[in-house]
């Protein structure tokens, strides 16, 4: 009995030695997973995963924290890119965080309602609105992730969300459809 | 001394007829859980393979060494894991201070490894089966290859399979097992390739 | 804090080991030719959930974090062997039927994954209480597995359950019928993997049922 | 700081360590005994397969001789040969054979011959034959192997030691030649061993 | 002196159905009531309008231009006055509108270029660049299909020197006649034109390739090349195969060489370019005439009288087919117009959209000759046939797989950008699956989502610029409410050991921050600005100004 | 005008996926008829009864899918693969053993991925192999050839034997292994070549009676090259693959091992080569990788017939070539128009 502990123990102890050492000489310094993560968020920095922005968020699903289908802005894409990144099953995008639009929205300020009180400049996380006190302000289409953070700041409701233009060269080719209906015939 | 054949023979049987995934039942988890790409299979299939052959020569070590001359055979559970812990953390070490790109391809596999049942499995037969150092080694490093071959094909075929319109109760883990299952299948006509 | 419903209930439906976490895989395929084989196993797994989960619990204030994953290997390893060491004192029939796959319970990451993942976060009773509901969960599925095989593969139940209760038990055996000359796909390893195939399936068919009657269920104050 | 924290962290498992494997150490302690009285008994199970309790009264599970590899045997290791003995007279050998030429590979035949050189039993240990064919040789599905007991290579005689099929006296499995065949092969090679060495085998 | 050809892989024989719109000849079309001018008929970028509702404008005068190099100005292909600059339907395969200028035609069919010529130097004395400009202004696209501005394309040609001039007359695709009735009746325009692009271009030699059902234009233009001067120039009969009028198919059947991957021919030092450029070069140098017309055929099961018009842009395709003697069939659900080739064109959702630069061709199709059925097709078998066809040697199988399972970026590694969208593939295949669909819509999804990607990077950049200038705000607070802390602090006479001496480095160092910060603190993201958002501003702006004079 | 969108091509391709599957029917007579010829109406009963239970399998399984039925019951895939199913069968199976094995095809092998296209595995390998492993007494009980045993059933018999009526025993006489596993029994009782091939079984080519279904076999295959329903290279590699093998071995040890002709001729490699390995839905699909796939399944063959388990490794060398297939696909990539090599 006293050779058995004594084996174990020194086998446990040397081991135990060699991962403290370890822990201390070989400490991996950040997780670049995150990056890759928050390379694939779509940036809206809208908080509809729950979390204060993408970054976050990313950080959460690298911490095995949070699932992948959070991110209504990302939408079905976002989450297979995801689940191919870290190799897990693709989910169905979660619809209690917020609606995927096919068609991104941007905001759009009415000009002759504003009164120029830079809340909602406050709220913009990416710099899209334009403009300074006691002035109209107006919001870059370019740059609106279609976040919406700017609506509810507003006093005066004056922005609105309105579908980005499409124009021909953003026209899709529609994948075929295939329906169950359809009879063979030719 | 058994016959260089006979050596040949164990390797074969290892890898093919006597496969540790499809006919041994060990490794499953990580045939199941990182098969979903090929590159990732590839990944872990390198990390196992060296694993699995450096411990496979460990635990003979340490059983014909220590645990048998001392009569501790009891504790060869205990022993081997320890051991086999030991051997995925030094790896780790190793690979991580001398190849920064291997480590960046197999470091999130070597963790998984400890709690692969084949490694422990391997051990373990090679002392049920008695089996001499140089055999020890070759069963060690033929599972280790078969769990490579059938993991990566796996891969590959589920590869396959994701984008097949598998009805929606099988999607998932269920379709896979099912493929799993006819690679069995398929593996059982190897049987009686080495006569045991 | 986790209640001990919620525990309940993802021990032995929604985190189920074996159907939904994959896990455990191994013994699951490999020893349920039988039922008795694979409550024989289910059993020595469920204990050592219980009593690693207890452990690992009980240490979790003071365990350094850097050796945190190799003491729980070693307490899993400790246990196992004890286990091994009394089913060779008590069941040596099913042990020897049973096999390698005994010592493997070490390696079966769902043990270590609920060390880690919960007994380490909660106190001792919701760990055990955790351990327990995984064990019989995974228990189960192996029960029901080896159920299936038995029954298709070789026409009977509940075979050879004198390797676990005694002599006396040989008579609970049932042989569904005499001239069924059996179904060999079932209980060779081929039917393993289909055997788990379908139970996953079934499991599937059922979730989806539930959000079927869910949702009618949303609709219907609405409707009237 | 570096170094404390590498010794905390050794200590700790080092502590574990021992705490662990004594409790293993003490079970091992405890069950030792019932472990070794279990061992023996599930080979005295077997053996008494082929011989009665009754028909001996040695420790025929420790009274054994290690016979050198012969090809009559099937076996190029040396094996181990039980030994009854009833009133110190022997009774009957057990041998651990093996017919190198199943269908699927070697088949482990444990074969119990008493002095007489007729069979006592024959039992297949292990085989990989193909279920539902060739595994007919085993007790739990067969009477097949049971057809041995009592031939031998006197009331037998050498021709006659074959299957059905080939002219002899045994039957085949249905759809199986092959396994049976080998079986009874090994078999009569056994005999044949004792009849050459049944002297040395009970000294 | 006779070239070795090459083979390239796949490609695949069809019935030609030349024979019938062949046989009438070139007819002039007669000029349609109204002209509909699509802003951009190119690709490239957008031009805008020059002219405004109400103006007369004349035939050749340029009514939409732009200042960017990747475009053609547009011109007015008759006289008449502009009656609608709005969104009509055009032929695009979106069936989508897009901005047109609508012409009244006058029937007087005025020309502008008369006084224009007079001051032009003779074309012989023309500079390289000064002809490449010409043949900009003149709003010349390639007219085999892919409409890219010539211009651009010769002045990049000429930039990076070019060994071989490729004059692209295969025309392989089925039932277009429109290039082999174009060499047929202006093989000298065709050579002349290359002359031109010889003088820019300087080339060792020159193939015209043209395939070998077309035994008339080869004689023609054989003929044409040994008359005019142009030197070290061959007419090269090739096998009829489609799709070996595809550029890098020509290529490699005439030079052996292929284009690399990613790469454009020029690249490799050959330029190809297709005949009824050469005559648009030729007539735009020689005449002064712009690209305002060009010859379309009109053909397919489904028309009266198959044949070849010479077209104004913007004609109606109805009034076409009007020429054509019209439809076969009354009902209009029984038959299938398409723009382009059977292999490669697109539908169109009616007859109401104008001729543009790249309409070679007007097929209609008699329903029942479509071979997909919308809504079904038999899975892929993975049989292979698609690859022994496909031109450029992909895995149109694979590329299929994982479009149909929208896994486009492994549809992207099977090379879906490689894919020429020849329809090759979906021309074999057993299952009938509308292959070229699916990669042309995969092909927009890559392409969507790399925008969105771009916009995405975009936008982390500006959201992490805005919290770093926040961070600083923040600090810069903190700042000055220590410095008044401290300030406090030395009036306080209880604290002896408040400092006095200023430490240098940290003065240095806070005039730094000090500096940033009063950049951070100017009114955000007024700098760097793009035109166009500076553009936007103003335009914002001056809506506001307009908005309060309202409000006063 | 045009209402719906469809997109180009718009030529109506030369052979649509009916024609195909009719094709390999039509390949399949002349072989199907010697079998018939020389074992009598069971064959007949096998084929009928199996695509009789394909065909509802088929439509319960689409039924369930929720996907059109017609279309995809007259595409005469499941017609294929039933026909070729049964073609392994014994003779004279019975009833349940075909609908097990047709289950098997039709659902694990085919259904569960999706259908027609999506199987990894061939179905009709898929329903042999369960039932060779499952039933190995039934799946290794074959008939004399008419020929030899001077009798054989009515197609009356054969049908009240196939439901059952009939008693087994009856039928015992006309039993026997085939000539492959005739072959390998001697094999494994060390016995040579020559003296195996006394049993009356045995023709000049391969078997009694099997060298003419064979020849049929040929016959089809030849149809299949020239309607272009295949391409040469898995055949030709099938049979090279298996050549390398069968050659090597006959001239190192002549007196032990059956000829290459032998090898040829019995059990089933020429209809494999022909009619199963170039399932294209399984097999590798890129030309360089048809070969590969093709000399694997040619000498896997080999290998499990000589020394495996298994008297003719025909259906397990498929699987095992299927499961290969993606990764041979995935590493044959042809170099794409444009590109030095693969990856660039
Ligand atoms: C899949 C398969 C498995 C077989 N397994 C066995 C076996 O386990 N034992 C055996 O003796 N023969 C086995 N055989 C071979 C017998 O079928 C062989 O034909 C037989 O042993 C000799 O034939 P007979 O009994 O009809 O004379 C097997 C054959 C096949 C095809
Ligand atoms: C600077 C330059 C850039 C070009 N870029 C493109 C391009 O992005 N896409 C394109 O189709 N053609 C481009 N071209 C035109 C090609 O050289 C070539 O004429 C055309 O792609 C052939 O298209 P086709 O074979 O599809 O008709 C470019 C030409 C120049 C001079
Ligand atoms: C499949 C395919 C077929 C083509 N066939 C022709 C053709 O027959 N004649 C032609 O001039 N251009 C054809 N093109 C376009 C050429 O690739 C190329 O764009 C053109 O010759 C360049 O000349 P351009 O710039 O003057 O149009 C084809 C393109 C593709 C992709
Ligand atoms: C040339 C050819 C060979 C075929 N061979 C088989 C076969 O061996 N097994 C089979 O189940 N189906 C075969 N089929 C039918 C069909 O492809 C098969 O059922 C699919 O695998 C079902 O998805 C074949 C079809 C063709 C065109
Ligand atoms: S929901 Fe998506 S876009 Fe919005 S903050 Fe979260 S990750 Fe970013
Ligand atoms: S303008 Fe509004 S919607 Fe657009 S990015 Fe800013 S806060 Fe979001
Ligand atoms: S359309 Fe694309 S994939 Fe199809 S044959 Fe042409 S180039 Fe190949
Ligand atoms: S031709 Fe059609 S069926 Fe054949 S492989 Fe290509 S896409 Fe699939
Ligand atoms: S139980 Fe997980 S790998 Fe074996």
């Amino acid at each position: 009995m006293i050779v058995a502990i004594l084996t174990i123990s020194l086998m446990a102890g040397l081991f135990g030695l060699i991962l403290g050492y370890a822990a201390i000489r070989f400490k991996v310094e950040g997780n670049p997973i995150i990056d890759q993560i928050d390379a694939l968020l779509p940036q809206t920095q809208c908080g509809q995963c729950t979390y204060p922005g993408c970054r976050p968020y990313a950080e959460a699903i690298a911490n095995g924290e949070a699932p992948i289908n959070q991110c209504p802005p990302g939408g079905q894409a976002t989450i297979v890119a995801l689940a191919d990144l870290l190799d897990v099953e693709v989910l169905e995008p979660n619809d209690e965080h917020g609606e995927h639009h096919d068609i991104p929205l941007v905001a759009i300020i009415d000009e002759a309602t504003c009164i120029g009180c830079t809340l909602c400049i406050q709220a913009c996380p990416v710099d899209a609105i334009l403009g300074s006190a006691k002035h109209m302000h107006t919001i870059i289409a370019d740059e609106c992730t279609g976040c919406e953070l700017c609506l509810p700041p507003c006093p005066v409701d004056c922005i609105d969300m309105v579908p980005i233009k499409q124009t021909i060269d953003d026209w899709k080719w529609p994948a075929p459809v295939l329906s169950k209906e359809i009879v063979h015939e030719h | 001394m058994p016959l260089m054949s006979e050596y040949i023979l164990l390797f074969i049987g290892t890898v093919f007829v006597n496969n540790i995934v499809l006919v041994k039942f060990l490794g499953l988890c990580p045939f199941m859980g990182v098969s979903r790409k090929v590159e990732t299979a590839i990944g872990m299939s390198a990390a196992t393979t060296f694993v699995l052959t450096l411990s496979a020569i460990l635990s003979y070590i340490i059983n014909s060494w220590i645990l048998a001359p001392l009569g501790l055979e009891f504790l060869r559970t205990i022993a081997f894991i320890i051991a086999i812990a030991a051997v995925v953390n030094l790896t780790e070490l190793v690979v991580h201070k001398t190849s920064p790109l291997l480590y960046n391809v197999l470091g999130i596999f070597l963790p998984l490894i400890t709690t692969n049942c084949a490694v422990l499995g391997v051990a373990l037969i090679n002392v049920q089966d008695q089996n001499n150092f140089l055999q020890s080694v070759i069963y060690g490093f033929g599972a280790a290859l078969g769990f490579s071959l059938v993991l990566i094909l796996f891969a590959a075929l589920r590869e396959r399979v994701n984008v097949a319109d598998v009805p929606k109760p099988f999607q998932g883990s269920a379709i896979g097992l099912v493929t799993a299952g006819l690679m069995s299948l398929a593996f059982m006509g190897l049987t009686g390739l080495v006569k045991v | 804090m986790t209640t001990n419903s919620e525990i309940t209930g993802s021990g032995l439906w929604t985190s189920n080991v074996a159907l939904v976490q994959l896990l455990g895989l191994c013994p699951l395929l490999a020893v349920t030719s039988t039922v008795v084989n694979g409550v024989g196993l289910g059993l020595a797994t469920m204990v050592t959930l219980i009593v690693s989960n207890t452990l690992v619990s009980l240490i979790r204030g003071f365990v350094r974090s850097e050796v945190r994953l190799p003491v729980f290997v070693l307490i899993i390893a400790c246990v196992v062997t004890i286990i091994e060491l009394a089913m060779k004192a008590f069941f040596y029939d099913l042990y020897l039927v049973l096999g390698i796959f005994i010592p493997l319970i070490v390696t079966n990451c769902a043990i270590i994954g609920r060390a880690e993942g919960f007994a380490s976060k909660n106190p001792v009773g919701a760990s055990a209480l955790d351990g327990f509901m995984m064990g019989l969960g995974f228990l189960i599925v192996l029960a029901v597995l080896g159920g299936m095989r038995e029954i298709i593969g070789f026409g009977t139940l509940f075979a050879n359950a004198n390797l676990m209760f005694g002599e006396a038990a040989s008579a609970l055996t049932i042989v569904l019928n005499a001239d069924y000359g059996g179904f060999l796909l079932a209980v060779l390893p081929p039917g393993a993997f289909f055997g788990l195939a379908i139970l996953i399936v079934i499991k599937n068919l059922i979730e989806e049922r539930k959000v079927v009657a869910s949702v009618a269920s949303d609709s219907l104050p609405e409707a009237t | 700081m570096n170094s404390r924290q590498i010794l905390l962290s050794g200590l700790f498992l080092w502590i574990f360590a021992v705490l662990g494997t004594g409790f293993v150490a003490i079970t091992e302690d405890t069950t030792r005994e019932l472990i070794v009285e279990n061992e023996r008994r599930a080979l005295l199970r077997n053996l008494h397969q082929l011989l009665p309790a009754e028909a001996l009264d040695n420790d025929i599970a420790t009274d054994t001789v290690e016979v050198p590899a012969s090809t009559l045997l099937g076996s190029q290791q040396p094996g181990t040969v039980y030994r009854a003995r009833l009133n110190g007279k022997p009774v009957a050998a057990i041998f651990n054979s093996i017919a190198p030429n199943g269908y699927s590979g070697k088949i482990h035949l444990l074969i119990g011959v008493y002095v007489d050189g007729s069979l006592a039993g024959v039992r297949a240990v292990k085989h990989q034959e193909t279920p539902g064919l060739g595994d007919g040789i085993e007790v739990r599905k067969s009477d097949w192997i049971l057809g041995f007991n009592g031939k031998s290579l006197d009331n037998l005689s050498r021709s006659k030691w074959a299957v059905k099929r080939d002219g002899g006296v045994f039957d085949q499995l249905t759809g199986a030649t092959i396994t049976p065949r080998a079986i009874v092969q090994a078999v009569k090679k056994t005999l044949l061993y004792y009849d050459q060495n049944a002297a040395k085998i009970f000294d | 002196m006779s070239i070795k050809l090459h083979e390239f892989h796949g490609g695949m024989h069809t019935e030609d159905h030349k024979a019938e719109s062949l046989a009438p000849g070139l007819q002039q079309a007669t000029l349609p009531a109204q002209l509909t001018l699509p802003l951009k008929q190119h690709i490239g970028d957008s031009n805008k309008p020059l002219v405004t509702i109400g103006d007369r404008v004349l035939r050749g005068q340029v009514i939409a231009d732009s200042s960017s190099l990747i475009s053609a100005p547009i011109h007015a292909s008759s006289s008449g006055v502009v009656s609608g600059i709005s969104a009509q339907p055009i032929p695009h395969p979106s069936g989508q509108c897009d901005v047109c200028i609508v012409i009244d035609v006058d029937g007087k069919d005025e020309s502008i270029e008369s006084q224009s010529q007079s001051q032009s130097k003779k074309i012989e004395d023309l500079s390289a660049s000064e002809l490449i400009d010409k043949i900009h202004r003149a709003g010349i696209v390639g007219l085999g299909g892919a409409v890219f501005p010539a211009a651009a394309k010769i002045s990049r040609g000429d930039n990076l020197g070019i060994k071989t001039l490729i004059i692209n007359g295969a025309e392989c695709e089925p039932y277009i006649t429109c290039d082999d009735t174009l060499m047929q009746n202006y093989a000298s325009e065709v050579v002349s034109g290359i002359g031109y692009l010889q003088r820019i271009l300087k080339p060792e030699n020159t193939l015209i390739g043209i395939e070998d059902n077309k035994p008339v234009a080869i004689k023609l233009m054989q003929a044409a090349v040994i008359e005019s001067a142009v030197a070290k120039t061959e007419v090269i009969t090739i096998p009829t195969i489609y799709p070996s009028g595809g550029e890098k198919q020509l290529i490699k059947i005439l030079t052996g060489k292929e284009v690399p991957a990613g790469k454009l021919a020029f690249d490799i030092g050959l330029f190809c370019q297709n005949v009824g450029t050469c005559v648009a070069i030729t007539q735009t140098l020689e005449q002064s005439q712009p690209l305002i017309s060009r010859i379309v055929t009109i053909s397919g099961d489904g028309i009266q009288q198959p044949g070849n018009w010479e077209v104004r842009l913007g004609t109606p395709i109805s009034h076409l087919i009007n020429l054509a003697g019209g439809y076969k069939r009354n009902q209009s659900e029984s038959q299938h117009l398409v723009m382009g080739g059977p292999m490669m064109g697109f539908s169109l959702p009616s007859d109401h959209v104008p001729v543009v630069k790249a309409t070679n061709n007007i097929l209609v199709m008699l329903q029942e000759t479509i071979p997909f059925t919308p809504g079904y097709h038999d899975e892929c078998i993975r049989c292979g046939k698609c690859a022994d066809v496909c031109p450029a040697q992909l895995l149109p199988q694979q590329m299929y797989w994982e479009a149909r399972a929208k896994n486009y970026e492994r549809s992207e590694e099977y090379h879906l950008f490689d894919c020429i969208e020849c329809g090759c593939c979906a021309a074999v295949c057993p299952s009938q699956i509308p292959l070229v669909q699916y990669y042309r819509a995969a092909k927009s999804e890559v392409r969507a989502s790399r925008q969105a990607l771009f916009r995405s990077d975009r936008a982390r950049l500006r959201f992490e610029f805005r919290e770093q200038r926040l961070l600083l705000k923040k600090q810069q607070d903190e700042e000055r409410r220590r410095i008044k802390r401290e300030a406090l602090q030395k009036k306080n006479p209880k604290n002896p050991d408040t400092k006095t001496e200023v430490d240098p480095v940290q003065a240095a160092l806070e005039r730094v921050k000090a500096k940033k910060q009063s950049q951070a603190a100017e009114p955000k993201n007024t700098t760097n600005l793009t035109p166009a958002q500076l553009e936007k501003i103003e335009e914002a702006d001056a809506r506001r100004r307009a908005a309060r004079e309202q409000r006063e | 005008m045009t209402s719906v969108m469809v997109s180009s091509p718009y030529v109506s391709p030369s052979k649509s996926l009916r024609q195909l599957m009719i094709n390999v029917i039509i390949g399949l007579i002349p072989g199907t008829l010697a079998y018939i010829w020389f074992f009598g109406y069971g064959v007949m009963v096998n084929i009928i009864l199996a695509i009789a239970f394909a065909l509802i399998f088929e439509a319960i399984a689409l039924k369930l899918r929720d996907k059109p039925i017609r279309p995809h019951l007259t595409d005469f895939s499941a017609v294929v693969a039933a026909w070729l199913f049964a073609l392994c069968l014994p003779m004279n199976s019975p009833w349940w053993l075909v609908l097990i094995g047709i289950g098997f095809t039709m659902i694990a092998g085919k259904h569960l991925y999706g259908g027609l296209g999506f199987n990894p595995f061939n179905p009709a390998m898929v329903g042999y192999v369960v039932l060779l492993i499952s039933f190995p007494k039934e799946m290794t009980t074959w008939y004399l050839p008419e020929v030899i045993s001077g009798d054989s059933l009515s197609l009356l018999d054969s049908l009240a034997y196939s439901f059952g009526f009939a008693d087994i025993q009856q039928w015992d006489a006309l039993s026997s292994a085939t000539p492959l596993d005739q072959y390998k029994t001697g094999l494994t009782q060390d016995l040579a070549a020559s003296e195996i091939f006394q049993s009356p079984v045995f023709g000049t080519l391969g078997g009694v009676g099997w060298e003419w279904i064979a020849g049929g076999w040929l016959i089809g295959g030849a149809w299949l090259l020239i309607s272009r329903t295949i391409n040469w290279h898995i055949p030709v590699a099938v049979l090279v693959g298996l050549l390398i093998f069968a050659i090597g071995e006959y001239i190192s040890d002549p007196g032990t091992r059956a000829s290459p002709l032998f090898h040829l001729f019995s059990g089933s490699i020429i209809i494999g080569a022909f009619f199963i390995a170039t399932d294209p839905v399984t097999a590798a699909t890129t030309n360089k990788g048809r070969i590969i796939y093709g000399m694997m399944i040619g000498m896997l063959i080999y290998i499990i017939r000589s020394w495996g388990g298994y008297p003719d490794g025909v259906a397990f060398a498929v699987l095992l070539a299927n499961m290969c297939a993606p990764f041979i696909d995935y590493y044959t990539q042809p170099r794409i128009y444009g590109s030095q090599d693969k990856d660039e």
